[in-house]
C-alpha cells in the first residue's frame, strides 16, 4: 500500500467541503477524482498534498503519517502535486523551473542541471528550455508544471485538470505524456472533467458529490452507476462531457 | 484651584481626563486610518503619502479660514472635497498604472508622491510653522469635572461618527457593496457590469477625503509645518496593522485603543515612553494575532 | 557580460584617479555605501521578494556597536564591528521567524515598526548616547581606528567590502539557495509543492543579508565618526536601500550598483544645485522622479535595459 | 547586465564633472561657507537664519554708519583686506551628519571657501566641524547645543553662542535673584523636547538644578511630534512646581500652552527656553493665553533707531517677521567671525584662526546681550550670556537682569487672566 487516506473530513466553519472520504492506493495505480464542481474533490487533493490539513481523519504515505504534515515534506516524501491554475514561475527561464524541481534530490548545481535537461527532453520543452515560463500559453505551463513536478522525483504524482484546455492534438501528446511518466513507476491520481481522459488512462475512479465518496470502481463501470449519472445531470453545474 | 494632593477623588478624575483625552485624539487617528485601510483592504496596496494627505487637508483649513473667513464646518468640507478631488486624479494618474505591477513600484510610486506634496507644500507655504486663527470652536467644557476644549471634543465626536459613517456606507449601501465587489473580485464585479476603475477611484477619493476632513480637525487644536505628514502616516500604519488590514471598524477600535494607550502610558511613564509601548505592543501582536485584531486570518 | 564587469571594475578601481578630489572622493565613497546596504538588501528583499521596510535596524546597530565600542573600553571601533554582526543575526531570527509564516504586507509592515520601535528606543537610552549620539575618536591614534584624514582608504575599503558582497550575491544566484529564493519570489505555494523549505529558506536570506546590511553600517559610522539615532535608524535610512535597489533592478546583481550610480550623483547634484536656495526643489525633483520611474519603469532600469538592449546589439556585436 | 551599468557608470561620472565646474571666485571676495538644514523638520531655524546671515553679510559689505559700534559696519567690506567683500555660499544639510560631512567638504575643496559657518543641528555640526579640522579651515559654529562640539581637541573650531551651561547658569542666577525678592521657588519642573538639544539644555538645567538646591519636581522629556500633551499637563497639575521651564521646539511649544490653558493649569512662572518661544509663530497662536510667560534670549529689539532695531527692520523688511534669537546669536557669531576676518588681514587660514582665537569684542561692539566674545582655549565663547525676556501683550520684554530691564518684571504671571 503506498497511500492509505481514511475518512478524511475537512470543514470550513460549519460547511464540510470533505465529509469522510477514503482511498487507498497501491504502487503503480492510475486512478481518476472525477465529480462535479464544488464536489470536494480539489479539497481532497489539496490535503493529501498537505496544502490543507484535514480537519479529521488520516493520511500514511509509504508508512509514514502524513496528515499533518507540510506540502514541502510531502514533496520530500515523494508525494509532487500540480496546480489547477498553472503557477510556473513566470520570470524564470523553463530549465530554471525544473531545475528548482531538481534540486530536492540533487543538491549540487551541475546535477540539478543535468538532470532537469533530462526532464525538460523527456517532457519536450526543450526547443523552448531558454526562454522565460512568462512566453508559454497553457498547455506549455501545464507542460512544464508536470516537468517540474517531475523533477522533484515523485513516487506519487497529483494531477489537477493537468490536461483541461488543450486541443485534441495536444490532449493526445499529454495522454502520452503520462502514461509515459506512469512507465517510469510512478503512481498517478488525475483530477479531471475530461471523461475521454479519465476512460483511456485510469484504472480506477473515484465519484466525489457534495463531500462524500459516493461511487468508486473500474471506469466504465462506474460511470453507468445512476448515483454518478444523477450527480452530474441532476445536481452538477457542468455539463458531462462523454 | 489646584486641587488638593491627598484626594484620591481628584485623582481618579486626572485618570478619567487622560482617559477621554486619548480616546478623543484616537477618534481622529481612526479616522484618517480607516481611509488608509479602505484601499489597503481594497486593492492590497499600501499607501505612504497618507499622511501628507492629512497635511494637505491641514492646509486647506487654513486657506479657507484666511481667504474666506470660513468657519470649522466650511473648512472641514472644504478640505474633504479638496482631498477626494486629489484621491481620484492620484489614482487615475498614478495608481492605476501601477496597482497590478510589483510590489515595489507600488512603494516606491507612493513614496515618490509623498516627497513631492510634502515639498511642493513646503515651497508655497515655507517651512514655518503655523496655526489656525481662532475660530468658534475655541474654549473650554466642563463635564462634570472633565476639562474638554471644545475643538478637541468635536473634533473626536465628528471623527466617529465619519468613521462610522464610512463604515455604514461600505455595509448598507448599493455604492458600498458595488465597492466591496471590486475588492473581493475584479472580474466578477466587471461582469456584474460594475466599472472596477470608477469604484477604485472613488476609494481613492474616499480615503483621501478621510485623510484631508481628519486634517482640517486636527488643524484646529494643532500647529503645524509641511512636515508634519510623516507623523501621521507612520500612526496610521499602527493603527490599520493593529485593526486589521482593510477592515474599517478595525481601524476604528484600533485608532481608539491606540489614542487611548497613548495617552496612558504617557500619564504612567512618560511621554517619550508612549511610542515605546504603542510600537512594542504592535510587534507583540505580530507574533500573537498577526492578521490584527479584526483582519481575516 | 565578463567585459562588461570588467569594464565596470576598472572604471570603479580608477575613479579617484580621473576625479582627483576629496568631495569627488567622498562622494565615491557614499555610490559605494549605497550600494553596498542597497545589495544586502537585495538578497532577501529583491531575490526572495520580502520587501522589508525597515532594514536600518540592521544598518543602525551595525553603526552604533563599532562607537559604543569606542566610547567604553576605548576599543578601534572596527572591534564593535562582529559584535554588530552578532546582534544583528539575533535580531534578523527575532524578526523573521514569526513575519515569514505571513504573507503579503506583513513583513514589510513588521520590519518598519521594529525599525520606528529601536530607532525611539535608541533615542531614550543614555547608554548609548540617546537623542545626541555617540562620536568615533575625533582623531585616529593609528591606522586600527580607521580614522583617516582623506577619503581614498574608505574608498578602496568600500569597493572591496562591495566586491565581497556581490561575489557572495553571485554564488548565491548560481546556488541552489539562489534558485529557491526566486521561487519563492515567483509563488510560495509552487515553491513548497517542490520541497522548497519556504521559511527557513526566507530567513537564511534575512540572516546573510542582514550581516552585510550591518557591516554597512558599521563602515558608514566608522567613516562618519558620529552617528545618532535618525542617520542609523531613520526610516529614510531603509527606504533609501529600497528606492536603490528598485531603481537598478531589484533581484538582479548589479541592479542595486547601478542604481547607487545614477541616484547618488543625482541625490548631491541637485542639492548642490538647488539646496543652497532652500525651496526645497531638491525634494520635489527627487520624489518627481522616483514616481515617474515607478509609474513608467516599474520593473527598473533593469526591465528598460532588456527591452532596449536588443535594439542597440542590432549592430556588429549581432553577428 | 553590465553593459548598462558601465555606461552609467559613464554619465555618472561625467554629471559629477559638471558639477565641479563652477567659475573661480573673483579676486576681493572672501567667501563664507554656510551650513544649514533647509529642508527636513528644522527647515524654518535654517531659513531663518539664512535670512539673517544675508542680512549680517549686507550689514558688513555696504556701509552703515547708522549702526553704532558694530564691527565693520560703517565700512564697505573688509578694510584690512582692501575692502574684500564677503560672499555667502549656502548648502542645505538636511539635517544628515552625512550630507554635512559631505557638503562641508565640497565647500572646501570645491568652492574654496576661506571659512565655514553653520551647522544648527549638533549632530550635523559634529560632522561638519571634524571635516574644517581635518582640511585646517576654519569652523564657527553659530548656535548648536550638544556640549562637546568644542573641547574635542580641536584648533580649527570655535563657537560664539552660550551653550546649555551657560543657559543653565542664568537660570539659577535668575532664581536666586527671585528668591530674594521673596518670591517661592520650592521646586522646578523641567520639560523638554527629546533630541540633542532638549536633552542637553535639561540635563545642564537638572544639574545646576542639584548644585542650587533646588528640587526637581519632575523632568518630563517627551517628543517634539506629540500631537498631545495633555498627561503631561496633568502631570504638571499634580505636581504642582513653581516654575515650569520647557525646552521646545514650535509646535509643542504652542501645543503645550493650549493645552495648558483647556486644562486650566498655571504655575506661578513659565519659562520656555528660547527655540519654540522664540518662533514667530508662537505669538500670534497663544499670545492672548500666555501673559506674563518668559522667554530666554540674549536678543532684543531695542528702542526705535537702535542698532538692534536696526537690524531688526533690515531683517523684517526681507522675511516680514522679527528676527528671533536662534537666528540673531547665528548672526552676532557671524559679526565676530567678519571681524576675525578683517583682523587676519589675508585669506590665509591660519591667520583667520589665530585672529579667531584673539577676539576680544566689548559689549557695545554685540547685537546680543553678551558681555563680550572672547574664545577659550576649547574655541567656546566665555563671555557668551543671556537675557530674560517676558510676554507682555503682542511682544516679549526685556525684564531680567536688572541693569539691562526695560520692563518690570511681573510674577506670577497671569496666562489668560
Amino acid at each position: 500500500m503506498l497511500l492509505e487516506a481514511d475518512d478524511v473530513t475537512m470543514a470550513f466553519g460549519s460547511f464540510r467541503a470533505v465529509s469522510g472520504a477514503s482511498l487507498a492506493l497501491d504502487e503503480g495505480e492510475i486512478i481518476g477524482l472525477i465529480g462535479p464542481n464544488g464536489a470536494g474533490k480539489s479539497t481532497f487533493f489539496n490535503c493529501l498534498a498537505g496544502d490543507m490539513v484535514p480537519t479529521g481523519g488520516r493520511i500514511v504515505f509509504a508508512g509514514a503519517d502524513m496528515t499533518r504534515a507540510s506540502p514541502e515534506a510531502h514533496a520530500r516524501a515523494g508525494i509532487g502535486r500540480t496546480f489547477q491554475v498553472p503557477t510556473t514561475f513566470e520570470d524564470m527561464t523553463i530549465l530554471e523551473n525544473v531545475m528548482v524541481g531538481a534540486f530536492l534530490r540533487h543538491p549540487r548545481r551541475a546535477d540539478a542541471h543535468e538532470h532537469a535537461r533530462r526532464i525538460v527532453e523527456m517532457t519536450g520543452l526543450k526547443d523552448q528550455a531558454g526562454q522565460r515560463a512568462r512566453t508559454l500559453g497553457t498547455p506549455g505551463r501545464k507542460r512544464l508544471e508536470i516537468a517540474r513536478v517531475l523533477a522533484t522525483g515523485p513516487r506519487l504524482m497529483l494531477l489537477d485538470e493537468a490536461l483541461a484546455g488543450l486541443t485534441p492534438a495536444e490532449l493526445q501528446q499529454a495522454i502520452a505524456l503520462v502514461r509515459q511518466i506512469h512507465a517510469t513507476g510512478v503512481t498517478l491520481v488525475i483530477v479531471e472533467h475530461i471523461m475521454e481522459v479519465i476512460m483511456t488512462l485510469t484504472q480506477r475512479v473515484l465519484v466525489f458529490n457534495q463531500g462524500h465518496v459516493i461511487a468508486s470502481g473500474k471506469p466504465d463501470a462506474v460511470v453507468k452507476e445512476t448515483a454518478v449519472i444523477e450527480a452530474y445531470l441532476g445536481h452538477g453545474r457542468r455539463k458531462r462531457r462523454p | 484651584m489646584w486641587g488638593s494632593k491627598d484626594n484620591a477623588g481628584a485623582n481618579a478624575m486626572l485618570l478619567l481626563q487622560v482617559i477621554v483625552g486619548g480616546l478623543l485624539l484616537g477618534a481622529i487617528y481612526a479616522l484618517f486610518s480607516s481611509g488608509l485601510t479602505l484601499i489597503w483592504g481594497m486593492m492590497n496596496f499600501i499607501n505612504f503619502a497618507h499622511g501628507e494627505f492629512v497635511m494637505l487637508g491641514m492646509y486647506v483649513a487654513l486657506l479657507v479660514v484666511t481667504w474666506l473667513a470660513g468657519g470649522p464646518a466650511t473648512f472641514g468640507v472644504a478640505a474633504a472635497f479638496a482631498l477626494f478631488v486629489l484621491g481620484v486624479v492620484v489614482y487615475l494618474s498614478l495608481v492605476r498604472h501601477v496597482m497590478r505591477g510589483p510590489m515595489l513600484a507600488q512603494i516606491l510610486s507612493t513614496f515618490g508622491l509623498a516627497l513631492l506634496l510634502r515639498y511642493t507644500a513646503f515651497w508655497i507655504f515655507s517651512a514655518n510653522f503655523v496655526s489656525l486663527p481662532q475660530t468658534s470652536l475655541s474654549g473650554t467644557v466642563n463635564l462634570g469635572g472633565i476639562l474638554m476644549p471644545v475643538a478637541q471634543l468635536v473634533a473626536g465626536l465628528v471623527a466617529v461618527s465619519l468613521t462610522v459613517a464610512l463604515h455604514l456606507l461600505l455595509t448598507r449601501t448599493a455604492v458600498g457593496s458595488r465597492l466591496l465587489a471590486v475588492a473581493e473580485d475584479r472580474n466578477a464585479a466587471m461582469l456584474m457590469g460594475i466599472r472596477p476603475d470608477r469604484m477604485q477611484a472613488l476609494a481613492w477619493g474616499l480615503s483621501a477625503a478621510s485623510a484631508g476632513i481628519a486634517g482640517a480637525l486636527m488643524a484646529t487644536a494643532y500647529p503645524w509645518s509641511p512636515s508634519v505628514g510623516e507623523t501621521f502616516g507612520l500612526t496610521a500604519f499602527v493603527v490599520v496593522a493593529l485593526g486589521g488590514f482593510g477592515s474599517v471598524p478595525g481601524a476604528l477600535y484600533a485608532g481608539l485603543i491606540i489614542g487611548l494607550i497613548q495617552a496612558l502610558s504617557a500619564y504612567w511613564f512618560g511621554p517619550i515612553y508612549k511610542d515605546i509601548v504603542v510600537y512594542g505592543l504592535f510587534a507583540a501582536l505580530l507574533w500573537l494575532r498577526p492578521q490584527g485584531l479584526m483582519g481575516k486570518a | 557580460m565578463k567585459t562588461g564587469t570588467l569594464v565596470l571594475a576598472v572604471a570603479l578601481l580608477a575613479y579617484p584617479f580621473v576625479l582627483y578630489d576629496h568631495f569627488y572622493w567622498d562622494i565615491g565613497v557614499g555610490l559605494l555605501l549605497a550600494a553596498i546596504s542597497a545589495s544586502a538588501w537585495n538578497i532577501v528583499g529583491g531575490y526572495a521578494g520580502q520587501v522589508s521596510v525597515g532594514h536600518a535596524m540592521f544598518f543602525g546597530i551595525g553603526a552604533y556597536v563599532p562607537l559604543l565600542v569606542f566610547n567604553l573600553w576605548q576599543l578601534p571601533p572596527i572591534a564593535g564591528a562582529p559584535l554588530a554582526v552578532a546582534l544583528s543575526l539575533v535580531l534578523a531570527v527575532v524578526i523573521g521567524l514569526p513575519t515569514f509564516r505571513l504573507r503579503g504586507h506583513y513583513f514589510s509592515m513588521a520590519t518598519i515598526a521594529v525599525a520606528e520601535l529601536i530607532r525611539i528606543f535608541i533615542g531614550t537610552w543614555d547608554f548609548v548616547g540617546a537623542a545626541i549620539g555617540l562620536q568615533g575618536p575625533a582623531v585616529g591614534r593609528g591606522w586600527w581606528d580607521l580614522t583617516f584624514r582623506s577619503e581614498l582608504p574608505y574608498y578602496y575599503i568600500f569597493l572591496v567590502v562591495l566586491a565581497v558582497l556581490l561575489y557572495v550575491t553571485r554564488a548565491v544566484e548560481k546556488s541552489r539557495f539562489g534558485y529557491y529564493l526566486r521561487a519563492i519570489k515567483a509563488g510560495e505555494r509552487a515553491a513548497r509543492s517542490l520541497g522548497v523549505p519556504v521559511q527557513q529558506t526566507k530567513l537564511k536570506a534575512l540572516l546573510l543579508s542582514a550581516v552585510f546590511t550591518s557591516i554597512a553600517g558599521s563602515l558608514y559610522s566608522i567613516k562618519t565618526g558620529f552617528i545618532d539615532p535618525e542617520s542609523g535608524f531613520g526610516i529614510l535610512i531603509s527606504v533609501q536601500m529600497v528606492i536603490v535597489a528598485a531603481l537598478g533592478g531589484a533581484g538582479t546583481l548589479y541592479g542595486p550598483l547601478v542604481g547607487a550610480l545614477i541616484l547618488v550623483p543625482a541625490q548631491t547634484a541637485t542639492n548642490t544645485w538647488f539646496g543652497g536656495g532652500g525651496s526645497g526643489l531638491t525634494y520635489i525633483l527627487y520624489g518627481g522622479i522616483i514616481l515617474v520611474l515607478a509609474r513608467f519603469e516599474p520593473g527598473g532600469l533593469h526591465e528598460l535595459w532588456q527591452r532596449l538592449a536588443p535594439r542597440l546589439r542590432r549592430t556588429p556585436r549581432a553577428a | 547586465m553590465t553593459g548598462p551599468a558601465a555606461r552609467l557608470a559613464a554619465i555618472a561620472t561625467a554629471c559629477l564633472a559638471v558639477m565641479g565646474a563652477v567659475p573661480a571666485l573673483a579676486a576681493d571676495t572672501v567667501k563664507i561657507g554656510i551650513l544649514w538644514p533647509l529642508t527636513g523638520n528644522a527647515a524654518a531655524a535654517g531659513q531663518a537664519s539664512k535670512a539673517a546671515a544675508e542680512v549680517a553679510a549686507d550689514i558688513v559689505n555696504d556701509a552703515h554708519p547708522d549702526l553704532g559700534n558694530l564691527p565693520l559696519a560703517k565700512t564697505a567690506g573688509l578694510p584690512n583686506m582692501g575692502g574684500a567683500r564677503l560672499e555667502l555660499v549656502f548648502v542645505d544639510h538636511q539635517g544628515s551628519p552625512s550630507v554635512a560631512q559631505q557638503q562641508a567638504l565640497r565647500l572646501i575643496t570645491q568652492e574654496k571657501v576661506d571659512v565655514l559657518f553653520g551647522a544648527y543641528q549638533s549632530s550635523c555640526s559634529f560632522t561638519a566641524t571634524a571635516v574644517a579640522e581635518r582640511q585646517g579651515i576654519p569652523f564657527m559654529v553659530g548656535e548648536s547645543a550638544a556640549a562637546n562640539i568644542t573641547g574635542r581637541g580641536f584648533k580649527w573650531v570655535f563657537r560664539g553662542t552660550p551653550i546649555a551651561s551657560d543657559y543653565a547658569a542664568t537660570y539659577m542666577r535668575f532664581f536666586d535673584d527671585m528668591k530674594k525678592r521673596g518670591k517661592t521657588i520650592g521646586s522646578i519642573a523641567v520639560v523638554n523636547e527629546n533630541t540633542d538639544y532638549g536633552t542637553s539644555v535639561a540635563d545642564a538645567i537638572e544639574a545646576a538644578a542639584k548644585k542650587n538646591g533646588i528640587p526637581v519636581a519632575i523632568r518630563i522629556p517627551y517628543s517634539a511630534s506629540s500631537t498631545d500633551v495633555s498627561a503631561q499637563v496633568l502631570q504638571l497639575k499634580e505636581k504642582q512646581p513653581d516654575v515650569v521651564i520647557f525646552i521646545s521646539y514650535t509646535a509643542d511649544a504652542i501645543l503645550y500652552i493650549k493645552t495648558m490653558r483647556n486644562l486650566e493649569y498655571m504655575p506661578p512662572m513659565v519659562i520656555g527656553d528660547d527655540t519654540g518661544f522664540s518662533d514667530p509663530s508662537f505669538i500670534p497662536a497663544v499670545a492672548d493665553i500666555a501673559q506674563g510667560v518668559m522667554n530666554r534670549s540674549a536678543w532684543d529689539i531695542g528702542k526705535p533707531g537702535s542698532a538692534t532695531y536696526l537690524i531688526n527692520e533690515m531683517y523684517k523688511k526681507k522675511t516680514s517677521r522679527d528676527l528671533d534669537d536662534t537666528s540673531a546669536r547665528n548672526m552676532q557669531s557671524f559679526f565676530a567671525l567678519a571681524d576675525a576676518l578683517n583682523r587676519a588681514g589675508a585669506k590665509d587660514p591660519e591667520k583667520i584662526r589665530v585672529a579667531l582665537s584673539q577676539t576680544d569684542l566689548k559689549p557695545d561692539q554685540l547685537m546680543m546681550g553678551y558681555e563680550g566674545v572672547k574664545f577659550d582655549s576649547t574655541g567656546q565663547n566665555v563671555l557668551a550670556a543671556t537675557y530674560l525676556i517676558q510676554l507682555h501683550g503682542k511682544k516679549y520684554d526685556l525684564v531680567w537682569p536688572d541693569r539691562a530691564a526695560e520692563a518690570q518684571l511681573q510674577w506670577p504671571m497671569k496666562g489668560w487672566k
